[in-house]
């Protein structure tokens, strides 16, 4: 053995081991500055981000709400909105064409950025990671408390835009080019997209943070025996969702790079041949399609970033509250890394009509109906585990089964959209803005709420109004689908139309978009009904006293009620089993940290596809 | 310590409590950092790659194709109609600054702290030769007449793209510069003896050999095709 | 005001109240013992279930007919027929998945459902049913993948040779459209010769001349060119600068000051736009003279005529039965050239022409006929005096975001028998070829000759999007 | 440097430097043969040879400089695995590029 050898282990064990002394660094109780505002502590930097996350969910919720009244009651007298909206509002009283424009744009970026995938992705793989696989806290307290402070900065900035004379970015969330690369083009584009680019480019490095800081953990900090293939399906599904952002935010922040040299430097990486009003431009050489295909390169990996987490904590629920095992683990797995394989390779699809190369194009809708092959796995796994369950039908229980349900209508249209001939009917219509809400906005949404609900009393220690979550449930999902789903007819509807009124060909909707408003507002109001429960729960909700109220097998319900810094009081649980050991033996539920017995043999150790012959058969000898 | 890892199964070091890499979070943070790193640049050289492609290839009579670097890049300081040279001396200093760096990192092993300096000091000297002779050709093109925006030597775009590529690159430069000098002072101040290990300089290490690996792709596509 | 008021708070004390109710039902369910109102509410909730997968499926299929005739037009072009095969095959097989796995999922819930003597089966996986809906969707896919490239090759596939050619340009916020004229040939275009009067850029002989002195000016024809115009404006607003800080630093009366302050601030801002529209200008000059030499002139004299006779029309006609073929182009910002009835959406790319063919298939007039068996389309409308079918025309709209006045959009595709359209076309063409004559100036230069109006919507160049959207839409 | 002992590991760095060397000489040089003596034959062969020369200094930095021939293979393939995600992208947009010359071409007579 070599000198240079041990010394290099050695760092290793340093390291590995860090983090054991970490705790004793931190007996001393920490100020309130460093307890709940710049905190490295990985349960408090969840909630910071679940509670941003809310805050911005509000703010493009209302937003919506604004369109849609111009979309669905374009006569009514929106005047008493001008002492908040001033220019915005018109003389007659109604919302004026450019901040519709900035409206659909804002709404878009605010729930795709800031709740979707910081609110979601940021609370659950703070809290969770940790907790499931047994660690004291992330690899980087410091990094992560950047990741969320950097996530605050990019809010602040796309704040601010709408505060600006000329209106924050109004060329759609997608911010193409030369729509929002020339100043002069919409009022937006004088100044809220370079606030629009900043701000993203601060949230792609808010993102990088934290991503980089979930894949250490999980590799390097899972406690003894929690094998890769022990891992709770939401850290599988956290892992991927942060390898996805770590590969594919880069690409949007150099198109954002691009796109901001274009606007201000006087460089043409996406214009040519330009005459704006009669002004002729100087830019020449370059092409608007190549920041389409950046921007998808990021956007379509982008919707996995925010339904993966979303589907890893829903295969939690339903098992848990099934007392099932997930059906077909390992399959869930695969087909997880499939969905991020082929994020990748898709990104076109989105861009049909837009004058790429239509071989290119058919070789994307290849690809593209692939992906539909991993979900179906995932959907009929999900069926199979509810299939002779004993289910609790509890708020999470319940959002976890709407999620599916939304989750097949909302990917079922994805197979329209994907077969590139049926999208040029369906490209940019409502066709499409009703399969992306309900496959990746609601169905997100769904999976968040499942895990607000779930996890809530690991997180505060109290529970939330059960009454209340039931009401906000079946409100939310009636609503869901009551909005979405006659979308589907608006089928050759072009959207981003500030009125549809000039064509006939589009004349017959007046009344499906005033009862899809009338929905939408009702939705809205619904999720305050929640953030009230939430706030209020937080403080006075039913206190919990058990330490795994739902019987579960993971290792977070091994933590003490409130679990402080560090997460357990004593050592770090040893694991011995895969983490879905329900109903077994005769037991409700075996958690992770009980040692195999005898005679049993840990799950998909044989591959044998008779597994639960073998159990039985167990069961009989016990 | 050798013959535990030699034995260790590789299942093994997958069942927690270990690092199944043997190696420390902070490091497989920075390649994790440097791979996303990489997929900004490849952002960028592929929006090259598209852009040069959509262009008419050069064509001596065409004035705005693409133009060849050969006449481009033909000057250093000092000296004229000499292809490629000056950007060959850079090339080199990137390679050295980048071999003095890997000397810095292997003293580091060993906790010789004047090593570290010496190749330390060695390595910020040459990234700082590298960016000073960007900015030399910066500021000659420039002179020429070649801005983000126009491009006496053909193409517009070429011009757009040499500059933002070469910038990103310089800026990565300059920030491996600062963080090394930063490091050196740590050095000196004897904080990684203090912490028993120099792990620090193999994380700049990796980040600057990343730098350089970068600007292999940056020759390719501006000087050499 | 104050009835306002009154409904707020009778509507935060109906909220108050329902928060009480549910907060008392959450406290005597727990009083009651948690197992037994689980059991309870998991019955009751499994059973809402079924009632929402009932009444969905119900709405599903109740209100799928009642939209189907206004979703789409089903057989005005080929591309209309191609697509609603496909859409009807993928339609069938989603639909079954849809009602199957939806039906399953709350049924099972139900079925399911936590009781007195339900138990769970340690049901772990198994291979032989991973392996069946592994394969099935696939193979079902590839089905899926094969029909829809096939329509895909067939739609976007080349065109045909004597396909009628039809260049459309879109801008903020209109289209225009362009036809070769009798030589079958569209003339080229080059962004850097747009000015008003060549709004498209059309490149002949006397636009090159015509754009040279409109930015350079001539002495000649006692011309002030655009780069000039724009200096003495420059100079202009340094006077009035001048001027303006006089009146600031002598005026007592501090609402003048601030009244002027404003008036600078903004003159200013005009000032410093002034250097990059110059340069911009002189640019354009530039690549105007190095391109256009006499040399390259006249190694391109047949393609610098082709622009002579291409009539540009106040709307898109084209024959029935035959393959149109459409180029399509965007001046300043994305477009997509969007005809619902016809299927027919393809982005317009500033700098790169897309083209995209359709054939349509029912004329114009044929499909009033159509419509007017149709009782929604017979009614005559408050203060028209025709029914509402006589009326119909295809519309053309923009299918890309392109800022404020996008829903406004609007053009009108016609298509005609070709008798009709060999006589339109015709007409067209002798009316053009006037202008071509008139281009053909001898001093090269067509300002005072009697260029006509291009295309209707041209006069809104002028204003400002904010103020053209107002315009179009009231 | 798990087998090399510290003047093994010393030597190795400058052997490595020597071959980056060696190859940045070869691509410069054939960069200026081409265009000194064969300015007009096509330079697809030669570009074929930069990429190949190219990806040869890329392995020598990645393996040797930033040690990663000496780190576990799950952790070399963790890191080299992303880089499949780029074929694709590679291929897809030059062949994009191509394309909208090709329309540009095809469509405008003057270019």
């Amino acid at each position: 053995m070599s000198a240079e050898t041990s010394t290099h282990a050695h760092h290793v064990d340093t390291h590995a081991h860090g983090h054991d002394h970490h705790d004793h660094d931190h007996h001393h109780e920490p100020g309130f500055i460093r307890k709940y505002i710049f905190s490295e502590d990985h349960k408090t930097i969840s909630k910071q981000f679940l509670i941003t996350g809310i805050f911005w969910a509000i703010v493009g919720g209302l937003l919506s709400v604004l369109f849609r009244i111009q979309l669905g009651y374009p006569d009514a007298d929106l005047t008493w909105m001008k002492p908040f909206l001033g220019k915005w509002i018109s003389e007659e009283g109604q919302i004026v064409p450019e901040f519709y424009n900035a409206l659909i744009t804002m709404h878009g970026t605010i729930l795709v950025f800031f709740v979707l995938t910081a609110g979601l992705s940021g609370t659950f793989s703070n809290f969770l990671i940790p907790l499931m696989i047994g660690a004291r806290d992330m690899a980087s307290g410091f990094l992560n408390m950047l990741s969320y402070w950097f996530f605050f900065l990019a809010g602040v900035i796309m704040f601010i835009s709408f505060f600006l004379a000329t209106g924050p970015a109004s060329g759609g969330w997608t911010a193409y080019p030369p729509l929002n690369a020339l100043h002069d083009a919409s009022q937006g584009g004088v100044l809220g997209v370079d606030f629009w680019l900043v701000s993203m480019a601060v949230f792609i490095v808010s993102s990088l943070l934290g991503s980089l800081n979930y894949i250490t953990t999980i590799i390097n900090l899972r406690t003894k025996g929690m094998k890769m293939f022990r891992m709770p399906l939401p850290i599988w599904a956290f892992l991927l969702t942060a390898v996805i952002g770590v590969l594919s935010f880069p690409v949007l922040l150099s198109a954002a790079i691009l796109l901001l040299f274009d606007r201000n430097l006087g460089t043409s990486f996406y214009l040519d041949a330009i005459n704006l009003a009669g002004e002729p431009l100087a830019n020449a050489g370059g092409s608007p399609i190549l920041y389409q295909h950046l921007f998808w390169f990021l956007g379509h990996p982008e919707v996995y970033i925010i339904i993966l987490p979303a589907m890893g904590m829903v295969s939690e629920i339903l098992s848990v509250h099934s007392r099932k095992p997930i059906f077909g683990y390992t399959a869930m797995i695969y087909s997880l890394l499939a969905i991020t394989v082929l994020s990748f390779i898709v990104w076109a699809h989105h861009m049909f009509m837009t004058g790429m190369n239509p071989f290119i194009g058919s070789i994307f809708v290849i690809f593209t109906l692939i992906i539909a092959v991993p979900s179906a796995i995932k959907v009929f796994n999900w069926l199979t585990t509810l299939w002779r369950g004993n289910i609790r039908l509890n708020p999470p229980m319940l959002f976890a089964i709407g999620f599916v349900s939304l989750f097949i209508s909302g990917g079922l249209t994805g197979i329209f959209l994907g077969n590139s001939s049926i999208d040029i009917r369906l490209h940019d219509t409502y066709f499409v803005v009703a399969h992306f809400h309900l496959v990746m906005g609601v169905a997100a949404f769904f999976g968040m709420f499942a895990g607000v609900y779930h996890w809530f009393p690991k997180m505060f220690g109290r529970y939330m109004n059960q009454t209340l979550g039931y009401i906000h449930f079946w409100g939310t999902i009636a609503a869901a689908y009551l909005i979405f789903f006659p979308m589907h007819w608006e089928i050759a509807l072009p959207r981003r139309y500030y009125t549809h009124s000039g064509f006939e060909a589009f004349s017959g909707f007046e009344q499906l978009n005033m009862f899809i408003s009338t929905m939408a507002i009702i939705s809205f109001a619904l999720q305050l009904l929640f953030v009230f429960n939430f706030f209020y729960s937080i403080f006075f909700g039913r206190k919990v006293r058990e330490m795994n109220p739902y019987g579960a097998t993971t290792l977070e319900w091994t933590t003490p009620i409130r679990p402080g810094h560090g997460n357990w009081e004593g050592d770090i649980p040893e694991v011995h089993r895969w983490p879905y050991d329900y109903s077994k033996h005769g037991r409700d539920f075996i958690p992770q940290t009980e040692p195999l017995t005898q005679y049993e043999i840990e799950h998909g150790e044989h591959g044998d596809e008779h597994d639960s012959d073998i159990i039985k058969s167990e069961e009989h000898k016990g | 310590m050798e013959a535990a890892v030699s034995t260790t199964n590789a299942k093994e070091l997958w069942s927690g409590g270990d690092s199944p890499f043997k190696v420390s979070y902070g490091k497989i943070m920075m390649w994790y950092f440097l791979i996303s790193d990489t997929f900004t640049f490849a952002g960028l050289l592929i929006s090259y790659g598209a852009i040069r492609s959509s262009q008419p290839k050069h064509d001596e009579t065409n004035p705005l194709s693409w133009p060849d670097p050969n006449h481009v890049f033909n000057a250093g300081p000092g000296f004229h109609h000499a292809p490629l040279v000056f950007v060959t001396f850079m090339t080199f200093t990137l390679i050295l600054s980048s071999v003095t760096m890997v000397r810095a990192v292997q003293e580091g092993h060993y906790m010789n702290r004047a090593g570290v300096l010496k190749w330390m000091a060695l390595t910020i000297l040459g990234g700082l030769v590298f960016v000073l002779s960007q900015a030399w050709e910066w500021t000659h093109l420039i002179h020429e007449g070649m801005t983000p925006s126009s491009n006496p030597f053909g193409a517009y775009s070429f011009g757009a793209l040499f500059f933002l590529i070469t910038g990103f690159h310089g800026f990565h430069v300059s920030v491996g510069v600062l963080l090394n000098s930063w490091a050196f002072i740590q050095t000196y101040r004897g904080v990684f003896d203090r912490r028993g290990h120099y792990e620090m300089i193999e994380k700049l290490g990796l980040y600057w050999h990343f730098v350089d690996l970068v600007w292999v792709y940056v020759f390719l596509a501006f000087y050499l095709f | 005001m104050a009835t306002g008021w009154l409904i707020f708070i009778a509507i935060v004390l109906i909220v108050v109240v329902l928060f009480q109710v549910t907060r008392t039902l959450d406290l005597v369910g727990q009083l009651r013992g948690g197992e037994r109102t689980t059991v309870e509410m998991t019955r009751f909730h499994a059973m809402l279930g079924l009632i929402f997968i009932a009444l969905g499926m119900i709405g599903f299929f109740y209100s799928f007919p009642l939209f189907s005739d206004r979703m789409v037009d089903k057989h005005s072009s080929n591309n209309a027929i191609i697509i609603s095969k496909m859409f009807l095959i993928t339609l069938w097989v989603t639909g079954i998945v849809f009602v199957i796995t939806n039906v399953l999922l709350f049924w099972f819930a139900w079925q399911f459902r936590h009781r007195p003597g339900n138990e769970a089966v340690h049901f772990a996986h198994s291979n032989k049913l991973e392996f069946i809906w592994t394969i099935v969707p696939t193979i079902v896919l590839t089905g899926l993948v094969v029909f829809g490239l096939q329509a895909w090759t067939e739609i976007m596939g080349p065109a045909e040779e004597d396909a009628t050619v039809v260049e459309v340009t879109g801008q903020q916020f209109f289209w225009s459209s362009r036809y070769p004229g009798p030589d079958g040939k569209l003339g080229p275009r080059d962004n850097d010769l747009i000015c008003a009067d060549n709004p498209l850029g059309i490149v002949t002989r006397e636009w090159v001349e015509h754009r040279r002195v409109t930015l350079a000016g001539s002495k000649k024809l006692n011309h002030v060119g655009e780069i000039e115009v724009l200096q003495n404006r420059e100079k202009e607003i340094q006077e009035l600068i001048k001027q303006y800080t006089a009146i600031i630093d002598g005026s007592p009366n501090k609402y003048i000051v601030a009244a002027t302050q404003d008036t600078l601030a903004l003159i200013e801002k005009e000032l410093g736009k002034i250097p990059g529209k110059i340069t911009i200008r002189e640019k354009a000059l530039d690549r105007i003279n190095k391109k256009y030499t006499e040399e390259y002139i006249a190694a391109h004299a047949d393609e610098f005529t082709w622009g002579y006779d291409d009539p540009m029309p106040s709307e898109v006609h084209v024959p029935v039965n035959k393959q149109a073929y459409l180029k399509i182009m965007a001046l300043d910002v994305l477009h997509n050239f969007y005809i619902p009835h016809m299927d027919v959406k393809m982005d317009a790319v500033p700098g790169m022409p897309t083209s995209f063919k359709f054939t349509p298939l029912i004329t114009t007039n044929d499909k009033r006929q159509e419509l007017a068996n149709n009782p929604a389309w017979s009614i005559i409308e408050e203060g028209d005096d025709k029914p509402r079918y006589a009326k119909f025309n295809y519309e053309v709209a923009c299918a890309e975001l392109c800022g404020t006045g996008h829903s406004a959009m609007k053009y009108t595709l016609v298509v005609d028998s070709q008798e009709d359209y060999d006589k339109w076309i015709a007409a067209q063409a002798s009316k053009w070829s006037q202008v071509a004559g008139s281009l053909k100036l001898e001093n090269g230069f067509s300002k005072y000759a009697p260029v006509p109006a291009p295309a209707t919507p041209m006069a809104t160049t002028t204003t400002t999007p904010s103020d053209t959207i107002t315009i179009s839409l009231k | 440097m798990s087998t090399l002992s510290r003047e093994e590991s010393k030597k190795r760095v400058w052997r490595v430097c020597g071959i980056l060397a060696l190859v940045t000489i070869v691509e410069i040089a054939a960069a200026l043969i081409h265009y000194n003596y064969m300015e007009d034959s096509p330079k697809t062969f030669l570009n074929i040879l930069f990429i190949i020369l190219s990806a040869g200094k890329a392995y020598y930095i990645m393996s040797e400089f930033m040690h990663l021939k000496y780190e576990l293979k799950p952790m070399v393939i963790s890191v080299l695995a992303p880089f499949l995600f780029l074929i694709w992208g590679v291929i897809a947009f030059l062949w994009e590029g191509k394309y909208w010359l090709s329309m540009k071409q095809f469509w405008d007579v003057l270019n």
